[in-house]
């Protein structure tokens, strides 16, 4: 009964904001056709005559009356049907299919690591506390934290990318041909990844630590730690067996909460990096005012954030005995 | 024969507030199959004695003294060593099992664990020996309730879980903090007869402010004020003929006899009154109490007092 | 000893508990540099930040951080970008903050109107923030106010939340009960026993959230949406980030680094108020560490 | 003047839970008695069997699933909120946790005033010479008008919740629990001086506690309770 | 026993993750040795322009030029501007200049082989007039009538009226389709096939990523024109083009207005070479002639000598570029220019004189001036968010003569939705195609407050007057109108840059007038088919240098790092109870 009312929220959110991004958009000042003719106010001067226009306007849909075309979008919707993009002319999906894989590419791997890096860093330092290993993550973490994503982001592409040439500083894979072995191209793949991953990881890793810290110093003040010590345990066996799960308990929803922070973070990595993302193509779809792939990248951002919670909610009971049976 | 003798033992930890000095010298025996009583109220310090003996305190507490267990000065040890005695030789039961036990992991592996790391066997064996445990302290079909996380368990059952935990490994020595506390009038009952019935064998030291239950259980009694012992003695003498005021004053408040309250409240433990550290509130206080702290003084056989009445 | 003698030494006994941290003084001194910054900015900077000079000097003796594209003293633009910057951040966070811990006092308090409030709530929490601020902003025009309204707007939910959360503990507290059946009107229990004592949790939470702002507002002032005419941290960088040699010249040295530095100095003191306040706050984590 | 203070009539307190399939946790189950006026009714019960939700109920901090109470003759469950308020200062409760039912950010002093500030018109001045009184008579240093719970030990605080419990003359009181959470000399203390103050402003008092031996002491009539019904009456003397 | 074994895993991971990294620095492949890669990219980042067939690419410059690279025109330009015959070898004006007689190239095939003849003309402009909703690059549609075939290698284009720059806007502009793929296709926007890319044209799409703005081109050996002097052509989206340049991600790129600086630090550095050209791209202050006071010419004037253009041009584009011709068209267009336009140099005194004379005078004193009503003399600026530096002078420079302006910044949509609504007063705008007489159309472009019948009796004129001095003069008579009228003042015209790595290709040129109808960028398609070579000396080529191989250090450093911090937390841990 409870995963009802849950699935109901889920719903509901998820409506609310599919309405949500079909009628502001379309409140907005401007349309898609200030777009379809180049970029105004900075490419060649196209006037469209108004048979032209109104032409358009009816090939994408946009004379019909407001509910009306919200009608239509849910029933394509229903239909899995996303649309299709007036500035990028093509399928939203197929649009945001390609895009999506490197999103979440780069979402998955640097939330996997951050969120491990944070937990175990947050455990040790929480177990250490008051000792020289806390108190230099503390002040490292909180200081690596505090840069916005941007800044970092430009200050690695300076440093390893341009001044020691390490990493590629720009897009998703090398803009070479032919890959001689699936290996390699994954190589590829990830040595693009990591300036992006790590300026995400850096970013976020100092807010599970935290979390996990502070978490892990209450868990410390319980009995039970008292208990495992008086069975004699290891203090490694008691924070990795003892500690850690009780502490991951309560920050697991606060985590997933993070995913929406993540989602900013990307944008700007994204921007910053030259990254394929979903990100970057939100921002244009704004821009150019393309009505279907905001309606779509919006969606999405929203289920991966539901997903998100979902997550955190099946990882929560499994942790949780308590939740488990009933 | 003694097991356990701990020689002028001093505790202390630093606060926010200032130095809190929570065990004061302490002498105590403990000898094979005895059944120590440590009585007193909140905050006297009784349960940092405990703690004090398995070395579970925090780190920035200053242990003094000697823990002679079976010959060896358990302040001695080095950490490694120290683990080994843990669990094995002397077990603890901590207060308040709703909290003293792991919410995360089943009744089963908390008691397996503890087997698997102090004996060579496979985890399977661990986890059979577990049962066999919780069997001992009568809990009803312990293959299944292995199985469960504490918060299947009732009050009382979690509390046997804690004794089992502690029995895992079969120590010489249980040390019980306060294990009868806020439980229902029946199942303490019941409890004190199963710790009663483990440890026909064993050696214990029960700590309780709970006096009806260290009069049921206990060999000998040490009752404690302010971080010191009082009056030790056996359990009968003590309760038949309590010769420290404070003993009687606490005897007296019990709601069987009269609910006569001492009057008053207990010192802190940072910074006690001169002379006796009872002598505020008691009824039988002289001018030498104010000034001068009265040392132990035996007056009959094994019944000791801290008192200048009887010097 | 009269009543002010009593709160003067509750203050003080406040601060001493506070500057135990070390890490809480620090933040509150980098805070104060910048807000005399922010206030004196007229008085500090060498150059009016909107004169023009000869531009892309690199520092000197006139300059001492060189100029910008357009020829701006960056040094004064720096000093100037605090007064923005700061401004942002505070007001929105108190503004926030207060509407934040009206509807969570309300919601926590009052059962159906939780119910409601939550699922307003919920549906902001799902919604990415940074997306909908590009959104909004561009629906909006950039301007330094409308992004005070986004920020305050987007800025609530999470707290009303939080102030909930500790509502609905609180509401079950004896003295929460006792109070009631003293004939007590909810108003006063609410103003009188649950407010001061959701208050601790509030000013963390402040402090948390005008550190969210300082981000969220250089991000969108670097993605080219907030003021452009407006001198934030933020959009230096962005005039910066935009400036074709910035990778490959040494001019992010003098032009990027210390607007970023700025920004991440200030988050990192509101970051370091903010974990001492919450080690204040929170007793059980009192005195574990000693930073 | 009626001779019953309280009745309650078969008076029921179900929590559901579920959605689909309901399931009631029957925390009270059909209770009725009446307690006369100046009468102790002493309440046990092992932990669980619903004895504290019955005092809440008494006092309508939580509202029943069915039954009636009345207070006096008024049946309270007819009372609207502001109707509710008027009556509220002539019953009062007593916690457990003594410093749980003190908020810790008020001042001793700013607590027992509480209710005299709320329900009194009397000026500051008057105020804080019947707190002073109030302090007084429970047992307490007037030094400790402007200390915070916090600085207080737990018999201090229960004394503290007792002076602001009479402040208001109160008929009824439900002590739940009361000395639980504090030690034998303590206790003692505290039971002596709840006798006293009874004797002092003749209360009508539940008082509820799984001890025994402590509610024969304080009890002119004691009932026994077991998951949420009444199951007997236990003697007063054994 | 058991902290070893997650050490050990957490060590492995370490290990595995840097030395995966290192094998890659190692191991940098880059296409085979023998073959001519060239790849560039835009200076903007983002580099999709969408799918490069004639209906799918985005409708701005790099799009269609990406696609002219597969598909040919029938005329196309040379260097200098010039209309060269391309896929059509000559043609023929009827009198009335409504008939245009092609006769076509011989032997021309498309990529799959089949042959280029009239019949793809006539198909081509017949689909492409039907589906003009999704051909929008192009707007002078309206004017075909029909197509006639005469013979495989004859096409006749009929007009509905004469259109005089035909030859370029029409002829040189229209991508040539293959019937025999396109005939089926009835939703050509969405038709993006392998087939829809194919052309005549020098190169042949072969690979076309989307995420990555990834297009890869091959050359067409079998090109009419013979094969292009490059084997392969790639171009990438990068997010610094400069600093891509110099890691050696690309070879070549383009830069224009300020970012135009970016030259300065490879004017000198060995392996690159500079080459410099007009952007045909101008940046206009729009004034509302319908709204008081600016539709006030007097005003509008005033306005002009309050601008400090030369200011503007040093300060923000720090030369890299020019003040602009008042009459639109770029001074480059030798053909088109009118040098003898007012250019309203900055005057102060002369503007302050002109305000007073229109009564608006500032009589309270406070440097700001007011209306006859009292009401203070101050507009809203609006400006996409790039111009807000041109608009921030711009406000200082009016307040110098009591003109109060604040500046709004607006998202592009947005500022077209207000100047489509002609609710505003000024605005800052740009726009390319300046090389082209047709910008004369509408000079307020995107604005359109400024009617004047005379002027659009002219335009009108010189569109159908085949005579090219006669035009000419027409042209100078609008340029004129747009100078003295005001209907917008334009500001400056930025200068580009191409930088390239002259080893890997040092043909480029910017062409005359632009590509097509005025793209400005560097990519003609004469410039890999080795054209320029013919013409000018290559300046600016020194020995070519590498970019320095990936070192493995740092990561092996990371690593040993990792693993030491791993080894001491958890002898932190270890020790911290002893």
């Amino acid at each position: 009964m409870h995963q009802i009312t849950k699935i109901a929220g889920y719903v509901t959110i998820i409506l609310a904001v599919i309405s949500f991004n079909f009628f502001l958009p379309r409140f907005m000042p401007g349309d898609p056709l200030s777009f379809l003719t180049g970029a105004p106010g900075m490419d060649m001067p196209i006037v469209l005559d108004e048979a032209t226009r109104a032409k358009l306007l009816a090939y994408y849909g946009l004379d019909k009356p407001l509910l009306q075309q919200f009608a239509d979008y849910m029933i394509k919707l229903m239909h899995g049907d996303l649309g299709w993009s007036t500035y990028y002319n093509a399928p939203v999906s197929s649009i945001l299919a390609g895009r999506l894989k490197w999103t979440l590419l780069l979402i998955g791997t640097s939330t996997l690591l951050y969120i491990a890096l944070g937990i175990v860093l947050g455990a040790i330092s929480a177990w250490n506390r008051g000792g020289k290993s806390d108190v230099g993550l503390l002040l490292l973490l909180l200081s690596v934290g505090s840069f916005p994503p941007f800044f970092l982001g430009m200050l690695l592409i300076i440093l390893f990318g341009v001044k020691l040439n390490l990493f590629p500083v720009f897009g998703a894979q090398s803009p070479f041909m032919a890959y001689s072995s699936p290996v390699e191209e994954a190589m590829d793949i990830l040595h693009h990844l990591i300036l992006p991953a790590t300026t995400l990881v850096i970013t976020h890793i100092g807010g599970v630590y935290l979390l996990m810290r502070n978490s892990m110093l209450n868990v410390i003040g319980e009995d039970y730690i008292l208990t495992a010590r008086a069975k004699g345990l290891a203090e490694w066996y008691i924070l990795r067996k003892h500690a850690m799960k009780n502490a991951l308990l309560p920050i697991t929803t606060m985590i997933a909460l993070r995913v929406g922070f993540m989602i900013s973070g990307t944008i700007l990595v994204e921007t910053v990096f030259a990254y394929p993302g979903v990100g970057m193509l939100l921002f244009d779809a704004v821009m150019y005012r393309d009505y279907p792939l905001l309606q779509g990248a919006f969606l999405i951002i929203t289920l991966v954030i539901i997903a998100a919670n979902f997550v955190a909610d099946m990882v929560y009971l499994r942790l949780d005995p308590r939740l488990r049976h009933d | 024969m003694t097991l356990l003798k701990l020689k002028r033992l001093r505790t202390c930890f630093p606060t926010r507030d200032g130095l809190v000095k929570a065990v004061n010298t302490v002498d105590l025996e403990i000898g094979a199959n005895e059944i120590l009583g440590l009585i007193g109220e909140t905050g006297c310090g009784k349960s940092i004695l405990g703690m004090s003996i398995m070395r579970l305190l925090q780190p920035s507490t200053r242990i003094e003294g000697e823990i002679i267990y079976k010959g060896q000065d358990l302040l001695k040890l080095s950490e490694a060593e120290m683990r080994k005695i843990r669990g094995k030789e002397i077990a603890m039961i901590l207060q308040n099992p709703a909290t003293a036990l792991n919410p995360v992991l089943t009744v089963g592996d908390q008691i397996a664990e503890a087997i698997w790391l102090h004996q060579t066997m496979t985890k399977r064996e661990a986890r059979e020996k577990a049962i066999e445990v919780l069997r001992s302290v009568k809990i009803p079909s312990p293959e299944k309730m292995a199985n469960e996380c504490p918060h299947k368990f009732s009050g009382g059952m979690k509390e046997r879980a804690m004794i089992a935990i502690g029995l895992a490994c079969n120590p010489a020595l249980i040390i019980a903090d306060e294990p009868t506390r806020g439980l229902d009038a029946s199942t303490k009952e019941q409890i004190i007869k199963l710790m009663k019935e483990v440890t026909e064998e064993k050696s214990m030291l029960f700590i309780t402010h709970d006096l009806d239950a260290a009069a049921e259980i206990c060999d000998t009694v040490a009752v404690m004020y302010a971080g010191e012992l009082v009056e030790c003695a056996k359990t009968g003498d003590l309760f038949g003929k309590p010769l420290h005021p404070y003993t009687m004053g606490l005897l007296d408040s019990l709601p069987c006899r009269g609910l006569k309250p001492i009057r008053g409240m207990s010192p802190s433990l940072i910074d006690y009154p001169s002379g006796c550290r009872f002598h505020p509130r008691c009824d039988y206080a002289s001018a030498i109490c104010e000034k001068k702290h009265p040392e132990m003084v035996k007056v009959e056989d094994r019944h000791y007092v801290r008192c200048f009445m009887y010097l | 000893m009269t009543e002010k003698t009593i709160e003067l030494t509750d203050l003080r006994r406040l601060w001493d508990t506070y500057s135990e941290k070390r890490i809480g003084v620090i933040g509150l001194v980098i805070m104060l540099v910048f807000i005399v910054m922010a206030v004196f900015a007229p008085y500090i900077a060498p150059h009016d930040p909107y004169e023009l000079y000869n531009p892309m000097e690199p520092p000197g003796p006139d300059h001492l951080l060189g100029t910008n594209d357009i020829g701006q003293d960056i040094l004064s633009e720096l000093i100037y970008g605090a007064r923005v910057s700061l401004f942002i951040a505070f007001f929105v966070s108190i503004v926030s903050g207060l509407i934040g811990t009206i509807l969570g006092l309300l919601s926590g308090y009052y059962e159906h109107v939780g119910f409601f409030i939550m699922r307003i709530v919920d549906a902001f929490l799902a919604i990415p923030r940074l997306p909908l601020i590009i959104l909004i902003a561009a629906f909006m025009r950039p301007s330094i106010w409308n992004l005070v309204i986004i920020f305050t707007i987007l800025g609530w939910p999470i707290t009303t939340r939080i102030i909930r959360s500790e509502v609905l503990s609180l509401r079950t507290r004896n003295y929460v009960e006792a109070a009631r059946m003293l004939g007590a009107p909810d108003s006063y229990i609410m103003i009188k026993h649950i407010l001061p004592n959701v208050f601790p949790l509030l000013v963390v939470r402040l402090v948390v959230e005008a550190s969210h702002v300082i981000l969220a507002e250089s991000s969108l002032s670097f993605l080219g949406l907030g003021d452009p005419t407006a001198k934030s941290w933020g959009m230096i960088l962005h005039y910066a980030f935009m400036y074709p040699t910035i990778y490959i010249s040494d001019v992010w040295k003098w032009w990027m680094l210390p607007p970023g530095l700025c920004i991440v100095l200030t988050i990192l003191s509101l970051m370091f108020i903010g974990y001492a306040l919450e080690e204040l706050v929170n007793p059980r984590l009192r005195g574990m560490t000693q930073v | 003047m009626i001779e019953v203070e309280v009745e309650v009539r078969d008076l029921k307190k179900y929590y559901t839970s579920g959605v689909l399939k309901k399931r009631y946790i029957k925390a009270v189950d059909g209770v009725s008695f009446s307690i006369k006026r100046g009468e102790t009714l002493g309440l046990v019960g092992e932990s669980g069997c619903g004895k504290s939700t019955l005092g809440k109920l008494l006092l309508r901090l939580i509202d029943p699933t069915s039954g009636e109470i009345f207070f006096d003759g008024i049946n309270l469950l007819r009372l609207n909120r502001k109707e509710l308020r008027k009556i509220r200062p002539r019953m009062q409760m007593i916690f457990q946790d003594p410093y749980a039912s003190l908020n810790p950010r008020m001042k001793i002093g700013e607590c027992i005033a509480e209710p005299l500030k709320l329900q009194t018109d009397l000026t500051k001045r008057e105020i804080r010479e019947r707190v002073m009184e109030l302090i007084e008579t429970v047992g307490l240093n007037t030094e400790h008008v402007n200390r915070y719970p916090f600085q207080l030990s737990g018999g201090q605080n229960q004394r503290v919740v007792l002076a602001r419990v009479i402040a208001l003359n109160p008929e009824f009181i439900v002590a739940d629990e009361p000395t639980s959470a504090l030690d034998v000399s303590v206790q003692a203390q505290i039971l002596n001086l709840m006798k006293e103050m009874k004797e002092k402003f003749t209360l009508t008092v539940l008082f509820i506690s799984h001890d025994l031996e402590v509610v024969r002491h304080m009890s002119d009539r004691i009932l026994v309770m077991k998951a949420g019904k009444i199951c007997g009456e236990e003697p007063v003397k054994s | 026993m058991i902290n070893r074994r997650f050490l050990a895993v957490l060590a492995l991971v370490v290990l595995v993750y840097s030395a995966s990294v290192g094998v890659m620095a190692l191991s940098v492949s880059a296409g085979t040795a023998t073959e001519k890669v060239v790849k560039f990219a835009g200076d903007v980042p983002g580099g999709d322009w969408g799918y490069p067939s004639p209906f799918g690419f985005y409708p701005r410059g790099p799009g269609y030029i990406r696609m002219s690279f597969i598909f040919d025109t029938l005329t196309w330009k040379d260097r200098n501007g010039t209309v060269i015959p391309w896929l059509a070898d000559s043609w023929e004006m009827s009198e009335d200049g409504r008939t245009w007689t092609f006769h076509l190239h011989h032997g021309v095939k498309w990529h799959d082989g089949e042959p280029f003849t009239a019949k793809d003309v006539q198909f081509s402009f017949d689909y492409i007039t039907r589906h003009r909703t999704a051909f929008k690059w192009f707007q002078s549609l309206s004017y075909i009538d029909h197509v006639d075939v005469v013979d495989d290698y004859t096409a006749v284009v009929h007009l509905k009226e004469p259109f005089a720059p035909f030859l370029v806007d029409i002829a040189g502009n229209v991508p040539m389709i293959p019937e025999h793929i396109w005939k089926n296709v009835s939703d050509p926007g969405k038709f993006v096939d392998k087939r829809a890319v194919i052309g005549t044209g020098p190169f042949k799409l072969v690979k076309y990523d989307k995420e990555q703005g990834y297009y890869e081109w091959v050359a067409n050996s079998d090109y009419f024109k013979g094969k292009p002097i490059i084997d392969r052509l790639i171009s990438l989206s990068v997010n610094d083009a400069a600093a891509a340049l110099l890691t050696g991600a690309i070879d070549e790129s383009s830069f224009w207005g300020q970012r135009a600086k970016v030259a300065s630090s490879f004017e000198d550095k060995p392996g690159f070479a500079v080459r410099w050209g007009p952007s045909y791209w101008v940046l206009k202050v729009i004034f509302n002639c319908e709204r008081y006071p600016t539709n006030i010419t007097a005003f509008r004037k005033a306005l002009a000598y309050s601008i400090n253009r030369t200011e503007i041009v040093e300060q923000v584009v720090h030369g890299y570029g020019i003040t602009a011709n008042t009459g639109l068209i770029h001074p480059d267009i030798t053909g088109w220019y009118n040098p003898d336009l007012p250019d309203y140099e900055h005057n102060v005194t002369k503007a302050a004189g002109i305000l007073d004379a229109l009564g608006f005078i500032d009589h309270d004193g406070d440097g700001v001036r007011e209306y006859s009503d009292g009401e203070k003399l101050e507009f809203e600026l609006l400006t996409p968010s790039k111009f807000a530096r041109e608009a921030e002078l711009i406000k200082s420079q009016l307040a110098e003569v009591g003109i109060g302006v604040n500046v709004k910044v607006l998202d592009m949509s947005t500022l077209d939705d207000i100047l489509k609504e002609g609710n505003f007063f000024l605005v800052i705008s740009g726009h390319g195609g300046i090389a082209n007489p047709n910008i004369l159309q509408q000079p307020d472009w995107p604005g359109g407050t400024f009617k004047n019948e005379t002027y659009s009796a002219l335009y009108k004129e010189q569109r159908e007057t085949m005579d090219p001095a006669k035009r000419r003069a027409l042209v100078f008579q609008l340029q004129k109108i747009v100078a003295e009228e005001l209907p917008t003042y334009a500001l400056y015209h930025p200068r580009m840059c191409c930088i390239y790595r002259p080893e890997k290709l040092d043909t480029w040129f910017f062409t005359r007038g632009g590509v097509g109808i005025g793209i400005p960028i560097e990519m003609n398609k004469l410039v890999f088919l080795g054209e320029a070579k013919k013409g000018e000396a290559t300046e600016g080529t020194a020995t070519p240098s590498s970019p320095a191989p990936r070192q493995p250090g740092f990561e092996v450093v990371c690593a040993i790092a990792g693993l030491l911090t791993v080894t001491y937390l958890k002898y932190r841990v270890g020790v911290r109870r002893r």
